[in-house]
Formats: structure tokens, sequence, C-alpha cells
């Protein structure tokens, strides 16, 4: 160590808490595992028999609806499991009404608007694109409307448009945790590389994507280089001219936030142009869309992101078994896997059924909004993906982040993670804490998690 | 002869009044969420009037409207965003001029042309900018938009913050934006009656002859579409504080896609037609989103419908239907 | 040197599609005087359909050479879905303005998105099993899929057989006397609805085309027409609606400066295709190849 | 007799086809000429070129002196010259009586008003009254012109052209389509009106007894060219016009 900035890297990524590998410490942020239970005991007080309401907005078409369906999936599955117990407290069924997130922003609007004040939900959750939460994060704190935002990352919708959000939860990984957790992945893995070429679609998550991971990977492994860039227009199919020119740049490593069908269409064209072959790859999100959508063909080795929030193969075994039974009963349900969006949602409905009883509990009767928001806050639960946080001063959802390396597993008939390489990394170190100055508030990066990061990371050698 | 005209104006000031204390007595018997519905659909009725102004009166399709309503609301949200503003007035008032100029400019590249042409011109102008919009992360925020809080009304002296501000805001800006539709219509109607509404109207039936007669084509085709882009733009001006929001998608072309299909469903030979039509389409696809997950088809056999049962839209058909009984009742 | 040799090649192979695409739409636009906005939807279907034919024929085991028949296969149910559109939904609007004919097909493609969607669900499809039909090919010191020299060579074939279907045979006779006069041609004694209705399933023939040799190189996804569609009209809108020359330099300049602009810009790809067809409208509105 | 209008070599070809070989055509203040000839002499050619309606390849066109060989459509008619159509051209979407305030609106150069009604133009009204009334078509004002009989078009179409109180009005074949029985009435009306005011005339028909009726001079065209030019009596007598026009000898 020469300079007092900089840090020997194997220390950095230890101090990081980055583990590798299916068991051991992977285990140790999860707290004792405990199976979701029927509720036994009896709700205190008098509850209402009305049906509670929840609006579900997600892709229903267009290209993200390979997203959008899983989404879905997980929270019938949520609220058939509810019901099968009576309901909320044991008395009020959960009853949805579906919204499709591809009519667009403006109508997406409208949309909430009318759920909650025509159709009168109690809850609004779902939403997956990065573009609609900042959007409807306002709408709902000005409708007063409970509201549990499955994705949508984007560090934007608490940093900057709901800076102080009271009825507004959010319960997937921030974004700017995507690229760190590839640029830690890809660090761990490949300390050697030196040329780095970019593959994203061109629009915010992307750019996020991006900007986080060239950060991180400026501090992890000082010296790298950029010798290519790419910005795909979002629902790009013919990607072999940006193949080409990765190609042509030569670098050590590919690092691409390409997701859904594009990621399909893209991954089967380099794979013939032998770019796996040429150089490794670190992805945000390949293994972010459903299970099944992915061929045997993908190649082993890449860094196949899962959004760095869950894949059902992780934590395996028995070692975690509200994660196991968890992916037997929706298997069971839909005759597939769940992947990181029908685990978030169906989390939302148990959380919120956790929430709601423990105000009860406390003071009998059905909770209103202000008691449920009040156990919200702060609340930590077992989820199949692991432990979750929901921090209170910013009602952003925390778990470890989450990554792994594809491989070809006989028991899958597509590609899953290599259970001896998996990576988790404590996500309280790399997100900015609490109480971290915002965008606009005394810096202008485009998120607070770039300004800490900035600040605080020291530069790596070694 | 003269008290003939002054009395069917004064029957048709008549009417206008009426629809007017209708819509202004609306708000407190449909709640607020079917206040702030209309208030949508208001602004969809003045973006379709002024891109009316082109189809149905000069005879021009546009593909490309969306680019003035993105205009519009783009030019509020950098207005909000670097110079500090949060009053409507100071939008409305530093937003038309730029609207106005930029409608001149694509005008002055879109008259040129004529029929299909002009519509693909209009579309690749629209693109360019929705690209643009889309590509300058940095400036436009990309895909994510850009979010405009809720301005002061009437300088100042209305504003909203606290709790419920939303309901007072819904409220207020249902009227702010009556009120100012109330003047488009006004203004719209007395352009289209006006000699150069007229002139236009001559254009559209026949070009020869227009020219014929001295007119200069193109220079009245250029105004027509420098009127029709500050309408539909000064439509996205009012937009924005109501969405909240604008992002790239009303500069795409599917959004010019609706604004045609507005005008159509309200009928486009008609001073009124697009004015139902924005209001009801506004319903139409906020119900059809709602109701179904194949709204887009919902939506496509509605357009097929309407050009194949209803080609002269809804006031077409009504008044056509009005016109035949009144026959009956005379025979 | 490779490098350059592989990304023409990828402008060919993309150029390629983009014509089969855009010369459906410029033939059918020629004919009919119809700017037909489902087109980019019609390719999707035939990307859809061949993709889903192939999964089926492979479950069967059939060889794997025998696969490629499925590629005409897949474009002729395309062209079979035009002999139905044409009659039902266009012919009650050739009398009509043309604002109507586009909107028209505006409705067909909001119609057509939802029905793929309908009967092939959200999963993107694939069919690479034929991509790997065709031996991989060494270039320098990089690799090249065979099989985009065969969609390349598809292209080729196709704007060839075109040129003569249209330049050289009775048909291509009857077809070039309707789009000049429709009047005129009926006075012949040309059956003009016939000649309409083929007009528009040849257009479906080769936008379906487009579509089944594309799917085995990338996927069958939601949206894929919309995007197709765009860049069509850009093809078009350079070349000159309605000429068959045009579409193909079009689509060739289309790919090459797509190529360049991921190459070199980045950036403003896009913008840069949008600001050509703009420009090309301004000075020849016509298009390069046109004649209004 | 003041010359108004004035061709000098004037010359047009459209490939083979000499649509107008050097033309040398005059027209006088104040007269009701016809212009006669077969299909494709080049009558329309001719008054297309004197309107700007196509640019000659050579020649000159000369109005009251002035060159206005290179003027565009708006500024000849802004000189005073007005023409209809052989076929007729309205603007079917507007009514009888806007189809022709327009036209005065436009000489006026009112036409670009915006913001004003054009209902509230009181001059314009009157004059456009007037104008009907002298065309019959009073009873007629509030119809949509496409909505009109074809004899009431064919007078309107004169009409909207007349109502830019031009010097010189060209009338291509105003008489084409309608019965006998109209045609006379179309022409009593047309040259009457334009006999009761200062315009000068030139009229292309086909029919020669209507030619014959009513003008003061006829200038027959052949192939491109000028074959006869006279009064009617003149033309009458004239055996090369029996011949190409008529096919028979005339019998005096």
């Amino acid at each position: 160590m020469d300079k007092p900035n900089t840090v020997d890297r194997r220390k950095f990524l230890s101090a990081l808490g980055v583990t590798v590998g299916g068991v051991g410490v992977a285990g140790a942020s999860l707290i004792a595992p405990q199976v979701v239970k029927a509720a036994t005991e009896p709700a205190k007080g008098k509850i209402p028999d009305t049906p509670y309401k929840t609006g579900h907005m997600t892709f229903l078409t267009g290209p993200a609806a390979v997203l959008g369906d899983p989404s879905l999936k997980g929270h019938i599955m949520a609220a058939e499991e509810i019901n099968a117990q009576g309901g909320l407290l044991g008395k009020r069924k959960i009853e949805t009404i579906t919204a499709d997130e591809a009519a667009g922003t403006d109508a997406n609007v409208k949309e909430l608007r009318r759920m909650k004040l025509e159709g009168k939900i109690d809850l609004f959750t779902g939403v997956i694109s990065s573009g609609n939460t900042p959007a409807l994060g306002p709408v709902a704190e000005e409708l007063s409307l409970l509201t549990m935002f499955v994705d949508g990352c984007t560090d934007f919708l608490f940093d900057v448009a709901v800076p102080n959000p009271k009825y507004t939860f959010r319960l997937t990984n921030i974004q700017s945790a995507d690229g760190i957790t590839a640029a830690i992945g890809a660090a761990q893995a490949w300390p050697q590389t030196r040329k780095i070429a970019h593959l994203h679609p061109d629009y915010s998550y992307g750019r996020n994507a991006s900007e986080h991971f060239t950060l991180a990977i400026e501090r992890l492994l000082p010296g790298t280089q950029v010798v290519s860039e790419s910005w795909p227009k979002l629902g790009t199919t013919d990607f072999t001219s940006h193949i080409t020119k990765i190609l042509s740049s030569e670098p050590d490593l590919l690092f691409t936030s390409v997701w859904g069908g594009d990621y399909v269409a893209w991954y089967k064209q380099a794979l013939r142009y032998g770019l796996f072959d040429k150089m490794k790859v670190a992805t945000t999100l390949a293994f972010g869309v459903a299970p099944h959508a992915l061929g045997k063909d993908h190649p082993e080795g890449v860094l196949a992101g899962v959004h760095s929030n869950y894949h059902f193969t992780y934590p395996g075994g028995d070692r975690w078994p509200i994660n196991k039974s968890f992916v037997q009963r929706y298997f069971k349900r839909w005759n597939e896997y769940p992947n990181f969006q029908s685990e978030g949602s169906y989390v939302t409905l148990h959380m919120l059924k956790a929430a709601i009883e423990r105000a009860n509990k406390l003071m009998g009767g059905w909770p209103d909004d202000e008691m449920i928001i009040g156990q919200l806050e702060g609340m930590g639960f077992d989820t199949p993906s692991g432990y979750l946080y929901i921090r209170p001063d910013n009602h952003q959802g925390y778990k470890d982040a989450v990554t792994g390396f594809s491989k070809n597993n006989p028991e899958y008939p597509f590609p899953t993670w290599d259970q001896n390489r998996i990576i988790t990394i404590p996500i309280r170190n790399i997100t900015a804490p609490a109480n971290w100055p915002k965008p606009g508030k005394g810096h202008n990066e485009s998120t607070a998690a770039a300004n800490w990061i900035k600040t605080t990371w020291p530069k790596s050698v070694g | 002869m003269r008290w003939l005209r002054e009395r069917s104006k004064v029957q048709l000031a008549a009417v206008a009044a009426a629809v007017l204390l209708l819509l202004a007595l609306l708000p407190p018997f449909i709640g607020v969420y079917q206040t702030q519905l209309l208030t949508y659909g208001l602004i969809a009725a003045i973006a379709a009037l002024g891109f009316n102004l082109l189809l149905g009166y000069t005879g021009l399709l546009s593909f490309g409207h969306s680019a003035f309503f993105g205009i519009g609301a783009y030019t509020v949200a950098f207005l909000a965003r670097d110079a500090g503003i949060h009053s409507m007035e100071l939008y409305i008032l530093l937003g038309l001029p730029i609207s106005a100029l930029l409608s001149a400019l694509f005008g002055y590249i879109s008259v040129r042309h004529t029929r299909i042409f002009f519509g693909i011109l209009t579309l690749a102008l629209s693109q360019v900018l929705y690209s643009l919009a889309y590509k300058l992360f940095w400036v436009t925020g990309g895909s994510d938009g850009l979010r405009v809080p809720r301005p002061t009304l009437l300088a100042g002296l209305v504003s909203f913050s606290g709790p419920g501000s939303f309901l007072r805001f819904v409220n207020s800006y249902y009227y702010y934006v009556l009120a100012v539709f109330a003047v488009c219509v006004v203004v719209m109607w007395v352009i289209v009656h006006s000699p150069f509404g007229k002139a236009l109207q001559a254009i559209r039936d026949n070009e020869v002859r227009a020219a014929f007669l001295g007119l200069r084509i193109s220079r009245f085709r250029w105004v027509a579409f420098l009127i029709s882009g500050t309408f539909t733009s000064l439509a996205g001006i009012l937009w924005v504080p109501l969405n909240g929001l604008t992002t790239p998608e009303i500069l795409y072309w599917p959004f010019s896609g609706e604004i045609v299909f507005t005008a159509l469903l309200g009928g486009f030979r008609n001073f009124s037609g697009p004015i139902v039509g924005g209001i009801v389409f506004t319903y139409l696809k906020t119900y059809a989103v709602a109701t179904t997950e194949y709204w887009q088809l919902l939506l496509g056999v509605v357009l097929v419908m309407l050009i194949l049962v209803l080609p002269t839209g809804i006031v077409g058909a009504v008044s056509r239907l009005a016109d035949r009984l009144k026959a009956k009742g005379k025979s | 040197m490779s490098i350059l040799v592989i990304q023409i090649l990828n402008s060919l192979f993309y150029a390629s599609v983009l014509f089969l695409i855009a010369a459906g739409l410029s033939l059918i636009f020629g004919v009919m005087r119809i700017v037909n906005m489902a087109h980019g939807t019609l390719y999707a279907v035939g990307a859809y359909v061949t993709a889903w034919l192939m999964g089926k024929a492979i479950a069967l085991g059939v060889p794997l050479g025998w696969l490629f028949l499925l590629l005409p296969v897949g474009a002729g149910v395309v062209a079979l879905a035009g002999f139905v559109i044409e009659p039902l939904l266009l012919r009650p609007f050739y009398r009509r303005a043309e604002e109507y004919q586009l909107l028209v097909t505006f409705g067909l493609l909001l119609i057509l998105e939802d029905v793929i969607r309908f009967l092939w669900g959200g999963m993107p499809i694939t069919a690479d099993t034929l991509q790997d039909v065709v031996p991989i090919m060494h270039i320098g010191g990089l690799v090249y899929p065979g099989y985009n020299l065969v969609v390349i060579g598809i292209g080729a074939l196709a704007a060839i057989g075109l040129w003569a279907g249209i330049y050289r045979t009775k048909f291509g006779v009857m077809l070039r006397a309707t789009s000049q006069d429709r009047r005129m041609a009926s006075a012949l004694g040309i059956n003009v609805g016939l000649v309409y209705m083929s007009a528009f399933a040849i257009g479906c023939f080769m936008a379906g085309l487009g579509g089944a040799i594309i799917v085995p190189s990338q996927a069958a996804v939601l949206g894929m027409g919309v995007d197709a569609l765009i860049l069509a009209f850009v093809v078009v809108v350079i070349g000159g609606l309605g000429s068959l020359q045009g579409a193909l330099v079009g689509a060739l300049i289309v790919s090459f400066v797509r190529t360049a602009g991921i190459q070199f810009f980045p950036e403003i790809e896009l913008a840069v295709l949008y600001l050509i067809a703009a420009i090309v409208l301004l000075i020849k509105p016509t298009g390069l190849f046109g004649n209004a | 007799m003041t010359i108004l209008l004035k061709t000098v070599d004037l010359r047009k070809q459209f490939g083979e086809t000499r649509a107008c070989d050097g033309v040398n055509f005059v027209v006088h203040k104040g007269e009701f000429l016809s212009l006669v000839g077969s299909n494709g002499a080049g009558k329309t050619s001719l008054v297309n070129l004197i309107s700007a309606h196509l640019t000659p390849d050579s020649g000159q066109i000369l109005f009251e002196d002035k060159d206005i060989t290179f003027m565009t459509v708006s500024e000849r008619i802004k000189a005073g010259i007005a023409r209809s159509f052989q076929i007729v051209n309205l603007f079917d979407g507007l009514t009888v009586f806007d189809n022709i305030a327009l036209s005065i609106f436009s000489r006026d150069g009112k036409a670009g008003k915006i913001i004003s009604l054009a209902e509230h133009d009181d001059d314009v009204r009157r004059e456009t009254l007037e104008v009907l009334g002298q065309f019959g078509l009073s009873d007629k004002t509030a119809v949509l012109a496409g909505g009109l009989a074809q004899g009431e078009r064919k007078l309107l179409d004169v009409a909207v052209a007349y109502a830019l109180r031009p010097k010189l009005l060209f009338l291509d074949e105003p008489t084409s389509g309608v019965s006998t029985h109209e045609k006379a009435q179309i022409m009593d009306t047309v040259s009457s009106v334009v006999r009761a005011g200062t315009v000068t005339a030139v009229v292309i028909e086909h029919d020669m007894d209507v030619v014959f009726r009513y003008s003061d001079r006829i200038v027959m065209m052949h192939e491109g060219a000028f074959l006869a030019d006279g009064t009617p009596d003149q033309i009458k007598m004239n055996k090369d016009v029996a011949n190409i026009l008529l096919g028979v000898p005339l019998s005096v």
C-alpha cells in the first residue's frame, strides 16, 4: 500500500464483504430459516370481510412481457395462498385488478389514478420499467395510496422523484447496485482485465448500469480502459454490427446490460461470431428473464446477473427451506421456474400480510394505512431470496446483492448458476448510507450512490 | 338578412354557453377521478382541434403531430428545470412563441409537399425529435423523461402544497383548462370562419383553382401549419402539469397515430368533431387499457369499424341522423 | 481488414432483410397507392410462424436440411393472410381518401400485434437450429456464421426474382399497367381486383420471407414489427416510394449508415437515419428513384 | 382599338406535339372573342400559357404593353387576367356564397385575414350578392357548391373568375357538358354580364352556333397555329375553316 487512498484489491473485496461459493459464509446474512407459516393466531378485534383490492401493473404486452408475465404469476400465487387461509387477517380476500404497463407512461399515470379513485384499490403494486416508477411514485403520494413497487429500480425514484416517501415502497434492489455488483463480480473473477467493451440498451437502465459499473471498476481495477461502446435501442434484435465492433476492439471483457428478448437475440448471434471465445462477458440481467426463455446453448462462464436480486437456484438445496418450498410451489402452480420478478411480487403480498398482522396484534381491528406503513418501515423479512430489509428513511428494500456464473446443470432444461461460484455482497457495502446527500443537494452526480463511491471508495492495487 | 345571420350566431353561442355551463357544473357530481380524466379529454380536444385545421380544413394529413405536443411538453419541462419557473401563465406565455417558432420551421419544410409525402415528411421530422429526446440522455433524461412539479395558477395566486393538494389541484386545474379550452374553441372557430379559413378550405377542395384566385397556396398552408402546430403545442403545455412528467413516448409516431385517430373518431369534416373525438378517445383508451390486456386489439377494431361504418365520425353520424329526423318531422 | 469484410457482410445481411420488407412495402404502394402501416407486423408474423413451425418440425424429427423448406412456407402463410386481408379490409377503401387507407392499416397493425401475442405469448421464440445447419466460416482470424451468407443470397435472389417477375413476365406487365393507370388497365381487360390482391399478397410474401429468414439468427419477439416498419419507412423514403431499385438502394444505404453509426457514432446512430430521410425528402420528395 | 393582350411568337412543345407553334395572338379591349378549333388544336394550351398554368418554351406575352411572360399566377391575376376551367373547378366544400366571396377577398388582398369573420365584411358581402344576382344564383347562396346541378356549376365557375373583376377573362368551354337549352341560358347570362361590365372575354367553344351568335371576333386554331381570324361573317365565308372544322363546304 503506497498511498493512503489505495488499498489491496483482495482486502478491498473482502472489506466489501464479497463472498464466493454456494455455501459457507454466503448464508451469514440469512437469518434463521423459517417457513412461511399459516396465520395460526386469530386476528384481534373486528375485521371487515370486504375484499382487499390490489392493483397490479406490469407489462402484459410488448417485448417486456417476458418480465411482466412472471411478475403477475408471482402476485397471483401469493394472493391465492393468502386467500386459501381466508384472506388477510383471515377475513379479507385479496382481489386483483391488472393494468398493462406497456400502455405508455402517460396512460399508466391515468390508470393509476383510475385504479385508486374509481377502482378504490387499497394497494398498488407491480411496475417493472424504471421509466415508470418516477412517474407513478409522485402520483401514488398525491393520491395517498399505499404502493409497493416490485421493481422499476431506478435510483432516481427515491433520490429525486419522491425524496421523502410516505406511501411509496420498493422491494427490489436499486439500479446502481446492478452495475456495481457486476463490477465486483468481474473484478473478483477476472482481475487481469485491462480492456473493457460496453454494450447497453439506450435508455436510463443501460446508462445507469454503464456509469456505476465504470465508477466501481475504476476503483477495483485501476488502469482499465473502455475500448468500445455500443448503445443499441431497446428492442433491437440485429446485433451483428455491434458484435463485430466489439470484436474489433479486442477487449478482455464485455460488460452488457442488454436484457429480455434482446439478450436472447444477442447471445445467439454472439455465439455464432465466436464472441464468447474471445473475451469474458459480464451481464447485469442475463438471468433476469424467466429462466426458460434461455436455451441450453447459452455459453457457460458468463457472469449472469439477475438484477442483483434473485435466482431460483440460490440459496439452494435444503439450506434455505423458504426458497426450496417457494420454487416447488411455483413450479407446481405454473409449470415453470420463477425469476426475480416472480419472487418480488410474491414477497410483496406476504410482506404486506405480515405488516398487517403485526399492526393488528398491536392495536386490534383492521389497521389503517398509517399503521401498515409504520410496520413496513424498518421491517425485516425472510424471503425466498434471503433477508429483506425495508429502510425506514427511503422506503427502499435492501437485500444482499447476488450474481453468478452461467453453467449447464443437467437437472434443468436451461442454464443456471454454477453453485460453487455464486457471489454475494452485503448491500450496505455497495449503496450510499441512509443520510447520504441526494443528487442536487450538495452534489450533481446522477445518483447518491455515484457520489458516495466517488467520495469514499479508495483505489485498489494488486 | 343581417338579422338572420345574427340569429344563427346567437343560437350557436347559446348552445356553446350551455355546453360550457354544463362542463363547469360537472365536477362536484362526477368526482375527482372523472374530473381529471375530463381535463385530459379537454386537452386532447385542444390538440385535435389544432391538428384538424390541417386535416379537415387544409386537407393535409400530418403523421407527425406528436412533435408539437412534445415540443410544448418539453418546453415546460425545461422551463421548470432550468429556469426555475413554476407559473402556468409563464409556461403558456413563453411556451407559445417557442412552439410557434418551431412549428413555423417544421411547416416551412413540410408544406412544400402534399398528400402522402407530406404525411411521411412530418413523420420523419417528428421521429428526428423523438430520437433526440430519447438519445440526448443528459439533456432530456432519455426514457426517464423530465418531471414537472405542480405550477401555481393565476400569477401565483393559487398554489398547491400540503395535504389534499392533489384534489384541490385537480379541481382548480379543470377550470383553468376549461377556460383555455373555451378560448381555443372561440379562436379556432373564428379562424375557420375567417377569409383565411375559407381560403384554406378552398385550397383543400381545389388547389389549382385556388391558385387561380391569386391565393399563394404554400404561404397559406404554411400559416395553417404554424397555427395547427401551436395549438397542439398548447395542449402539450397544459398536459405536462397534469401528468407530472414528460417522456419521449409522446414524441413517438404511434402517438401521432392517436391524434389522427382522435380527429377521425369525432369526424374531421366537422368543427366540433375533433373536440368530441378528443374527449371520447381519452375515455376509450383509458377504459380499454383498464378492461383488457388486449386493448390494442380493441382500439384497432374500433378504428377499422369506424372507418368502415362511420367514416364521418361521431359528429358526422349524429348530425346526419338529426337531419334525417328533421326531414321526417317536416314530411 | 477482416473486420471490415465482416462489417460489410453484416451490412449486406441487414440490407437483405430490410430490402425484403421495404420492397414489399414499396410494391404495395406502387400498385395500390396504399402505405401499409401493418407491413412490419406482417414481417413479425412471418418470423413467428416460421419459428413455431420449426419447433414443431424439430420435435417431429424432421432432418435438419429439410428445415430450409420452412422458410418459404412461413412466408407463404403471410401471403395467404394477404389474400384474406386485401379483399376484406382494403378493398372497400380504394375509392376513399388516402388517409382512410393509411388509418385502416394502422388499425390492422394494432390488431395483428395483439393477435401475435394471443397466439404465441410473451416469450421470445427461437429457431436457431437452422443456423447451425450451415457451417461457420473463417474470415481472417475471425469467424462468421455461414447462415448469414444464405440470408444475403436469399435477399439477392429475391431482388432478381422480383425484378424478373415485374419486368419479364406477363403478370409483371399487368402489374405495371395497373400501377400506371388503374382505369386504363381495367379498360384493357385486366382484372384489376386480381392484380391488387396478388400485389398485396406478393408484398406480404416478401415481408413474411424477411421474417422467416431472420428468425433463425435472432428470435421472434413482440414489438419487432413496429421497429422494422420504421426502418423500412426510412428505406422507402430514401429510395422512393413505389420504386424497386429505390428499395434496394435505400436498404443498402440504411444498413451501411447504421453499421457506420454503430462503429463510429453510437450516440446518434438513430437520429442520423431519420435526418438522412428528412434531407432526402426535402431535396427530392419522391426519393432517389421515385416518381410521384 | 386598344390592344389589351399580345403574344409574340409564342412556342410550346410537348415531346413531338407542337401545342403552340409561334402564335401571335392579339386581344382588343372590350371585345368578346371566341377561340375555336378541333380537339388538340392548341386552344387550351394557349390559354394555359397566358394564365401561367404553363411556361412557354420561347416567345413573349405582353399585357397592356407590359411583359408578363415570367410573372407568376398571382401576379398575372393582380395584373387583371383571370380564367375558368374546362372541367368545372369549384370549392365543393364551400357554399356558393363563399366560392364567390373568396374571389373578392383574394382580389382585395383580404384573404390572409385570420382574426375576423368572413361574413362580417359588408363590402364583400354586398358585392358577392350582386355577382350572384347577375349570374342568377341568388337563391343558391347557402348551398354547398358540390350540391349544385351541372348548369349551375358552370355558371358559378364563370362567376368565380368574373368576381376577380379581371380586365381579361378566359372562359374554357363554359357550356361543355350541358344540354342545349342550358347552353343558351349560360351564354346569355355570361355575355350579358360581360357586355355590361368592362371585361374583355376570350371564350374557347366548340359549338359553332354559340360562337357565331355571341362573338365579336373569332380566331381559329389548327395544329398549334392560327388558321383564320375575323368576324363571324368573315369566318363563315372562309373555305379553309369550313373544310377543317365542318368537313363540308358551307352553302352561302
